[in-house]
């Protein structure tokens, strides 16, 4: 194996290891803020994912959405809702084992479509500037799309404004 | 004079070539060694540039109190050492040995990870800053991005610092301070849009060259109307995002004691501290990389060029701070929202019109 | 070319709707009883001019046919048309509903509108169902008589009786078993389609292509898919608890078509239907049919024996009598050594039992119900001596009883006859059994209805007890007296002379057989 | 490259323990910090796709990376949305638990 | 830049995108004075959509790289959503006045959820399918939880809410696993990857894909086991809005469905048609069974429109394309989605007409409606019958197309579970009429019909009456919409 | 010879590592003597003691006004997203994609004015 590739590995471990960690810390932190955190931290390690997959405009967005937006309005909801938020209430709900169950059994499955099929993998170095590309993309082929979004966007804050506020 | 002007840059190469010869020895693989120097020479710089802004903000703390004074007919530190310039030293002496007082109730983990965290956007950001030609750590094809997605972690360290606290003024202190620091977030990233456009990609050293016609002036700040217009939306907003005063809000001592920081002191505190700081030199540097041209400029080394820019904007920044009152929170969030975004998506619309009308006329 | 089917179905629609329209007023509630009867008595008009006037009794063919394509993607047809089997059962429909009407704008009190308009809707549903030859417009029909008839047992049924409970049982026996039909409908269809061809829904096209003719399974499931829903109706045993439910729930009006029109929907069915489109299967299952009839006929006449209700008697004594139409039935198609004069006379036996048991069962309940009227109780204990104390409707009950129990002289007896004469050549042992019914339907009529009810003795303290409630027995009333006189008539003229229906049934009959291999 | 199943493998393993989270959770909000781990793996799962599947066209098709630009997006408006709805529960109901969410039988 | 073709076929997407911004636009400048335009305008908004849907009959053309695709059966479906949207807009109106002061943002968002109906029907492409479900999914939530004083519609929308995002978030696994197996996002090269592909691995994954849609589609459809959310959502929502919910998302979660399983994923027919007979068996006994002991009106539509679902996916179950038979299970599935269109919109109008009069929603609260209002006394009988599947209503005619293409297929023992499902049925809906019509209330007054409600009423009675006596033109439409799918008519 | 990544992965191990030093440092060399009342919560002068229990747990009723701005930001932080590439492609698109932008701008546009006419931008 080559250097590069070790050390690809590594940042791969590190960064899976960091997402996956986070995750278990969002399901399982009582405290919610610290379950926030852990989330953060899981997107932090996904972003760093992205990264080894040379996606870097997703990566960043990731932070930049993910972590900087979308927590954001996590712990505000958290601070919102606190208030009565009971301590000697355990985290989990009454069917934690049956959900542990189900998570492990859809992993499972997914184990198996992971690594049991052949996906026709290829190996390709990425040549350029793919942000052009991806501008250029949104701009044509995912023209749709791309508008549609923004009107959903338009309606999602019409909408939880009309929910939340007061 | 072009030694003068490639000087960091040949020094790097000399240091990596000595580390060459240093590790050939080792006998590794070719891969191996190339890979190791380099990440011993990343690891050098990234030390060397946090050591420089460490110097940079004690001289950022003298120079500001100094000013003030001068500005508002004081004399400002003059005890330790000549003209009080060891001031900043010895502070930093007691911060390290200050103790470290955390409130019972609080959430002692999250309690120290505040500072932590709002520090890591100022050193991450730091990775794509081009302090001269040739001299950035790292040319990424979304540098832009990259500064503004790190700032937003900053805001979580504010806000967890806050809660972490638990004191009702630090968690009020750090809630406003998120929500000052995402609304300027807004204007503050659109207006870089515009600039972006104009040169067709977020690498900052790109950004850098686009600027290098006409002997070094071809600054988008003369990029009349949308440059200018850009970088005041920017400037204020950056500001304001950074927390400074007018904008400093969420710590206003005089409303809700010290905001997020009320219950931080020693190391933790200075932390906050430094990171503010960090970041208002941070913001600097990307209005002037942006905006003025970076490094470019006509006679002197780039280098000198882009500090001089960066100070000439801090030194702009503290003159805000000195003069101006505080504004109100309301008028803080009407600032944002009613003027500064609406400019910047304006701005956006005519630059995107001004762009094909310039290429014609082949500007 | 005067549409007539198409007329009689729309008359008593358009009569529905115009009873709607009438406007409310203080006079709102005579008016609309008064358009219903006469409006329904041209249906009747209609029907009689059809059947002794134009219907041609020498031809076993349709008559009156109408055909026009309705729904082309899948070949439906309304295809409309009456023959030996249909007419007198179109006719019937439309007498009793004008009786049931005229009896009813005299009982019936509350919600006046209302009862009307479902009743004249139950008419169509009636008369769509004997008049149409596609299988899908037919199921619509049979569909649409339900909804009435729930009505009518629901709101105008006897509170004490649970006519909600009744009702609902009545609608889920009946769409339960109507449902299977449908997927035996579809499944028809589907098998006399091929990729270039439609299939077809119409009676005399599936009759002439017998489907399934190569899939003996499903020939056999489709033919009990449909076979059950029309024994529901009929009602078989063990299909028929529902009826005696219903019939002691339901208003008498409402009894009166449950029993004379409604049972029949299932027996028209078995004959329109099974007999000529599954001959095969019908005969390999005939022997089972005329188990579950015999059962029927002594069962229906042992369960009347127990009843304390009158009603409820006469309930079960339809389950005798209709057992008797699904025994002709299944012997004229039974498997057997017989002779074809023998198979149509039991097959003319049953089809007249049809009709017989619509006349004399709807006056039976019209008799049952005005005695309810007086006494405001139908318990037969309460009951003795009465055709002393109201000689004219001990007659009439008398009367009815017995052609009910099949004395010679009187309808019953005729079509029960021949129903046997005609059984016994192909399932002599089931024909024996069911003799026993006859003799203990007879049994039980005899002691139950004539000595507990018209014999006896007169409780006259009781009565007179009761007249401080407001509760007199009387005899009959002109109105009562109008309303069952043409069935007591019927009942006698067929007694005497049969061939005014006979004549009609019989070409048809023995064009059914001739059709069947043996 | 490292062989595709291993982004995959973390992706899975990070759905789960979202779907773990989000199916176990008594608190809304943490439901939905659960649900926004499935949807963040869902992305892993997209990119890394983009990144080793042989790409539809010559040139370099960005499906997977659109694609997870969307969900990023979708998933934003979706917090934006759920949380509000949180907020609002809260205010009439003074909770976010949704086993105490339960004036219909659920 | 899109072609003046591409405009031209996606109109009335444009028409309501543009008409529910201008719908906010207006609520923002008028604010009080145009509460009662706003409703007229998005009716027009309907009403043109519906005229520019029809524009588009007779093509069939993929636009913007093949993602969506505007044909005769997305053609359908638009026309679906947006007499959906005219109707539940009629008889929205009287119900908001006094429950909510935000009448421009109610009517801004369901103009969208009936434009991202729109967009589901077209979709063709993993990505458009996900952000249109996703869109029609979140304006739903809110629609659900509009009403944000009322406990039960938060309730209902946190219970939406978080079911909702669970199943999407599991469909969209399987969405990526789709992208994964064929490296592009659009259906043709989906299939085209099965077509070349069928080793047990790739059929593992397209199972495994398969479930995981059919989990975010089931949600919309609320199939067993995903239709928890339903009953209590229905019951909190405001009731137009469950109106809406119980046939706007449903349509055109069948119409995904459709078009994913037999356009994407024709290679796994077995598969996913036993996957999906288990969940219909389950979907109508579970629906009719708990149906049984229900006290509330919307609750028991809502267990009633979960059973119907069962009888729709026989239909699709029971797809067969081959050949010019009428019972290719397709058309009995549309059929049956525009008979409970307009059915159990009629049955919700008749709910909200009572609620709008008296805010009673229990059955118990129905007893002596025939005395009050004998009229929806009168058109609950044809809806109910109509949902029950007798005849003569437009549910029959539905009914009788999918069990058909059941028997076609010769799945009898689903066919008569359906039957008998259906039976079961009239024991719920009867113990509404039985209410209304046998049982005395206390209340006694007259309730008023407002001209709105009346109109989509009669409106839906008469296409309930008329599908039935003359479905020649609706088996038409249905033929016609099919013909994407290789099906002449 | 490092990736950028790896640059930017060795800036993020030194982002951890470079507040860490600081606070170890100063955890080493600092005196630790806390006492209650150092430790008491900050409470302008009052004393934390004599707040009752439940006051002692720190909430403030926070206004959603907070909310709704995160909720505006978040949306038009996204926004941002998508301008991005756009600019970086505008050169090469021409015209007709500033049309689409402007049309996704309009469409944001409005739904800030909708958030500024119903006074949510308002810190009242």
């Amino acid at each position: 194996m080559s250097t590069p590739l070790v050390l690809t590995y590594v940042g791969f471990l590190i960064m899976a290891a960091v997402a996956i960690c986070g995750g278990l810390i969002a399901v399982s932190a009582r405290n919610l803020i610290r379950a926030a955190l852990g989330l953060i931290l899981s997107f932090v390690g996904v972003a760093g994912l992205y990264f080894v997959l040379e996606a870097e405009f997703i990566a960043v967005v990731q932070i930049l959405v993910y972590v900087g937006a979308i927590s954001i309005l996590v712990l505000f909801a958290v601070m919102l809702t606190r208030g009565l938020m009971r301590r000697d209430l355990s985290a989990q709900n009454s069917q934690w084992i049956a959900a542990l169950v189900v998570a492990l059994v859809l992993f499972s499955a997914l184990l198996l479509v992971a690594t049991g099929t052949n996906w026709k993998v290829a190996e390709t170095k990425i040549a350029g500037d793919l942000i052009p590309k991806l501008g250029e993309q949104l701009m044509t082929t995912y023209l749709l799309p791309f508008e549609a979004v923004s009107l959903l966007l338009l309606a999602a804050l019409v909408g939880a404004i009309v929910i939340a506020r007061e | 004079m072009d030694i003068l002007n490639n000087l960091f840059v040949s020094l790097y190469v000399w240091v990596a070539d000595l580390l060459h010869g240093l590790l050939g020895g080792l006998g590794l693989a070719k891969d191996a060694e190339a890979a190791l120097v380099s990440a011993i020479m990343v690891l050098l710089v990234i030390t060397v540039i946090l050591l420089w802004m460490v110097l940079m903000v004690l001289i950022l703390i003298w120079l500001e109190r100094k000013n003030a004074a001068r500005l508002q007919d004081r004399v400002g530190p003059n005890r330790v050492g000549p003209w009080g310039l060891l001031q900043p030293v010895a502070d930093t002496i007691k911060m390290f040995i200050k103790e470290d007082i955390v409130p019972a109730n609080a959430d002692k983990f999250v309690h120290t990870l505040a500072p932590m965290v709002a520090m890591m956007p100022a050193v991450l950001a730091f990775a794509v800053i081009p302090w001269g030609k040739g001299m950035q750590p790292v040319d990424i094809n979304i540098g832009v991005l990259w500064i503004v997605a790190v700032a937003s972690i900053g805001t979580i360290g504010v806000f967890i610092g806050g809660y972490g606290s638990n004191n009702k003024y630090s968690l009020l202190g750090g809630m406003r301070a998120v929500a000052q620091m995402v609304s300027y977030e807004i204007p503050q990233v659109l207006t870089m849009v515009p600039i972006v456009l104009m040169v067709g990609s977020m690498s900052l050293v790109k950004i850098n060259e686009a600027q290098s016609g006409w002997f070094g002036l071809q600054w988008f700040i003369f990029a009349v109307p949308v440059g200018p217009i850009a970088f005041v939306v920017y400037y204020l907003s950056a500001l304001a995002e950074v927390g400074r005063t007018p904008f400093d809000l969420p710590e206003g001592e005089s409303e809700i004691v010290a905001g997020y920081m009320t219950e931080y002191s020693g190391m933790k505190w200075g932390l906050f501290y430094l990171a503010e700081y960090f970041n208002f030199f941070i913001v600097c540097t990307i209005a002037a990389t942006l905006f003025l041209g970076g490094w470019n400029g006509p006679i002197l080394p780039p280098y000198v060029w882009f500090i001089l820019k960066v100070y000439g904007l801090i030194l702009l920044g503290m003159w805000i701070r000195m003069t101006w009152p505080r504004f109100r929170v309301d008028q803080l969030m009407n600032l944002a929202w009613k003027v500064l975004v609406p400019i910047a998506l304006v701005n956006i619309v005519l630059a995107g019109l001004g762009l094909p009308i310039f290429k014609t006329i082949g500007f | 070319m005067v549409p007539w089917l198409s007329l009689l179905v729309a008359l008593p629609l358009i009569g529905a709707v115009i009873v709607l329209l009438i406007p409310k007023s203080a006079q709102a509630d005579s008016q609309i009883k008064w358009f219903a009867i006469i409006w329904s008595l041209v249906p009747l008009a209609v029907a009689s001019f059809l059947w002794f006037g134009l219907y041609n009794p020498a031809v076993s063919k349709m008559q009156f046919e109408e055909t026009a394509m309705w729904i082309s993607a899948i070949n439906v047809r309304y295809h409309l048309g009456v023959d030996g089997l249909s007419m007198p059962l179109v006719w019937l429909t439309t007498l009793l509903t004008v009786l049931s009407l005229y009896y009813s704008s005299f009982t019936i009190h509350e919600r006046i509108r209302e009862f009307f308009f479902m009743f004249l809707l139950l008419e169509v549903g009636m008369l769509g169902v004997f008049v149409s030859l596609d299988f899908f417009l037919f199921y619509v029909f049979w569909e649409l008589g339900l909804v009435p008839m729930y009505f009518l047992i629901a709101i105008w049924g006897h509170k004490e009786d649970r006519p909600l409970y009744s009702s609902i049982k009545f609608f889920l026996y009946t769409l339960a078993g109507s449902v299977f039909m449908l997927l035996a409908i579809i499944a028809m269809y589907i098998n006399t389609s091929s990729a270039t061809t439609l299939g077809t829904f119409d009676f005399i096209e599936l009759a002439a292509k017998k489907p399934f003719a190569n899939d003996w399974t499903f020939q056999t499931l489709a033919f009990w898919a449909i076979f059950i829903a029309f024994a529901i109706k009929v009602p078989l045993f063990p299909f028929h608890t529902w009826l005696p439910d219903a019939h002691t729930a339901a208003p008498t009006a409402g009894s009166v078509i449950l029993a004379g029109i409604l049972l029949k929907l299932g027996t028209y069915g078995i004959v329109r239907v099974l007999v000529p489109i599954f001959p095969q299967a019908f005969q390999a299952n005939a022997t089972i049919i005329g188990i579950l009839a015999a059962i029927s006929i002594v069962y229906g006449a042992l369960a009347a024996m127990a009843q304390t209700d009158f009603k409820r008697l006469i309930a079960y004594s339809s389950v005798n009598h209709m057992g008797y139409v699904i025994l002709g039935i299944a012997a004229a198609v039974a498997v057997g050594a017989a002779k074809v004069d023998d198979r149509a006379i039991a097959l003319n036996g049953a089809i007249l039992q049809m009709f017989n048991h619509g006349v004399i069962t709807g006056a039976l309940f019209f008799i049952v119900g005005m005695l309810y009227e007086r006494a405001h109780t139908r318990a037969l204990a309460e009951f003795g001596g009465l055709g002393a104390k109201i000689p004219v409707y001990g007659a009439i009950l008398l009367t009815a009883t017995f052609a009910s129990l099949g004395l010679p002289g009187l309808a019953g007896f005729i079509s029960e006859f021949m129903v046997f004469r005609g059984a016994f050549a192909t399932m002599s042992v089931l024909s024996t059994i069911s003799v026993l019914g006859i003799v203990f339907g007879a049994a039980m009529l005899l002691w139950k209805v004539i000595q507990k009810v018209l014999l006896g003795a007169f409780d006259d303290a009781k009565w007179k007890e009761k007249e401080s409630h407001g509760i007199h027995l009387n005899d009959l009333v002109r109105f009562e007296a109008i309303t069952v006189a043409p069935l007591i008539f019927l009942m006698v003229l067929i007694g005497v002379y049969p061939s005014v229906i006979l004549n009609t049934i019989n070409t048809l009959s023995t064009a059914i057989l001739s059709a069947i291999k043996f | 490259m490292i062989p595709l199943p291993f982004y995959l493998v973390i992706a899975a393993a990070l759905f789960c323990v979202g779907l773990y989270g989000a199916l176990a959770r008594r608190n809304a909000i943490a439901i939905l910090i659960g649900i926004e781990l499935m949807l963040n793996a869902v992305n892993l799962n997209l990119v890394a796709f983009w990144r080793y599947i042989k790409p539809a066209s010559p040139t370099m098709d960005l499906a997977g990376q659109v694609f997870a630009l969307f969900v990023v997006t979708l998933a934003a408006a979706e917090a934006a949305i759920g949380l509000a709805l949180v907020i609002a529960i809260y205010r009439s109901r003074d909770t976010v638990n949704v086993e105490d969410v339960d004036l219909m039988k659920w | 830049m899109p072609d003046a073709t591409t405009l031209y076929l996606i109109l009335p997407e444009i028409t309501l995108a543009v008409f529910g911004m201008v719908i906010l636009a207006v609520d923002l400048i008028w604010r009080e004075r145009s509460r009662a335009a706003l409703a007229w305008l998005t009716v027009l908004g309907f009403v043109i959509a519906l005229a520019t849907a029809l524009l588009g009959w007779g093509w069939n053309m993929a636009l913007f790289a093949q993602m969506y695709v505007v044909d005769t059966f997305a053609i359908f479906f638009k026309l679906l959503a947006a007499i959906a949207g005219i109707l539940v807009t009629l008889v929205s109106l009287d119900y908001l006045r006094d429950r909510t002061p935000y009448r421009g943002e109610f009517l801004a968002l369901f103009t969208f959820a009936v434009l991202a109906m729109m967009m589901m029907a077209s979709s063709a492409s993993l990505l458009m399918i996900y952000l249109s479900i996703e869109f029609l999914s979140y304006m739903s939530y809110l629609l659900t939880g509009f009403l944000r004083e009322d406990k039960k519609s938060n309730e209902a929308a946190i219970k939406y809410f978080l079911y909702g995002a669970i199943t999407s978030a599991l469909m969209l696994y399987g969405l990526s696993l789709l992208y994964g197996i064929s490296g592009s996002l659009n259906f043709a090269d989906i299939t085209a990857t099965f077509a070349a592909r069928n080793d047990v691995p790739t059929r593992i994954v397209a199972l495994v894909s398969t479930a995981l849609v059919i989990a975010g589609l089931g949600f919309k459809i609320s199939l067993v086991p995903f239709h928890q959310w339903a009953p209590d959502t229905y019951e909190g929502a405001p009731t137009p809005v469950t109106a809406f919910l119980s046939v706007g998302p449903k349509a055109v979660g069948f119409a995904v469905l459709l078009r994913v399983l037999l356009t994407a994923l024709p290679a796994f027919k077995n598969e996913w048609i036993a996957l999906l007979t288990v969940i219909s068996v389950l979907t109508m006994t579970l629906g009719n069974l708990v149906a049984l002991r229900q006290k509330n009106v919307k609750r028991l539509l809502a267990y009633s429109s979960i059973a119907q679902a069962g009888y729709i996916l026989i239909g699709l179950v029971s797809v067969n394309l081959n050949g010019a038979s009428p019972f290719s299970g397709l058309n009995g599935v549309l059929i049956y989605l525009f008979a409970y269109l307009f059915t159990n919109l009629g049955a919700f109008t008749c709910v909200i007409a009572i609620e709008n009069a008296t805010g009673a929603v229990e059955i118990d609260d129905y007893k002596g409606l025939v005395k009050r209002a004998p009229f929806i006394a009168a058109l609950f009988v044809i809806f109910f019958l109509s949902l029950a599947g007798i005849p003569p209503t437009a549910g029959f005619i539905g009914k009788f197309f999918v069990f058909g293409a059941a028997l076609r297929e010769g799945f009898l023992v689903l066919a008569a579970i359906g039957v008998i499902n259906s039976v079961i049925s009239v024991f719920y809906y009867f113990s509404v009429v039985r209410a209304a019509f046998f049982e005395a209330g206390k209340d006694t007054a007259p309730i008023r019909l407002a001209p709105p409600i009346t109109f989509s009423l009669v409106v839906s009675a008469a296409l309930v009456l008329v599908m039935a006596v003359y479905p020649e033109p609706f088996f038409n439409l249905a033929a016609w919409s099919m013909g994407m799918f290789g099906v002449a008519k | 010879m490092l990736d950028r990544y790896g640059v930017v992965a060795l800036f993020a191990f030194m982002a951890v590592l470079f507040p860490a030093i600081p606070l170890v440092f100063s955890w080493i060399i600092r005196p630790k003597k806390p006492n209650k009342s150092k430790t008491t919560t900050y409470e302008c002068g009052l004393e934390f003691e004599d707040f009752p229990e439940e006051a002692q747990q720190v909430w403030v009723q926070f206004r959603v006004q907070y909310f709704l701005y995160a909720i505006i930001f978040v949306v038009f932080d996204i926004e941002a997203v998508f301008l991005y590439p756009w600019a970086v492609a505008y050169n090469a698109l021409g015209l007709y994609a500033l049309v689409e932008m402007v049309l996704f701008l309009g469409i944001l546009i409005l739904a800030l004015a909708y958030a500024w006419r119903k006074g949510l931008l308002e810190w009242a």
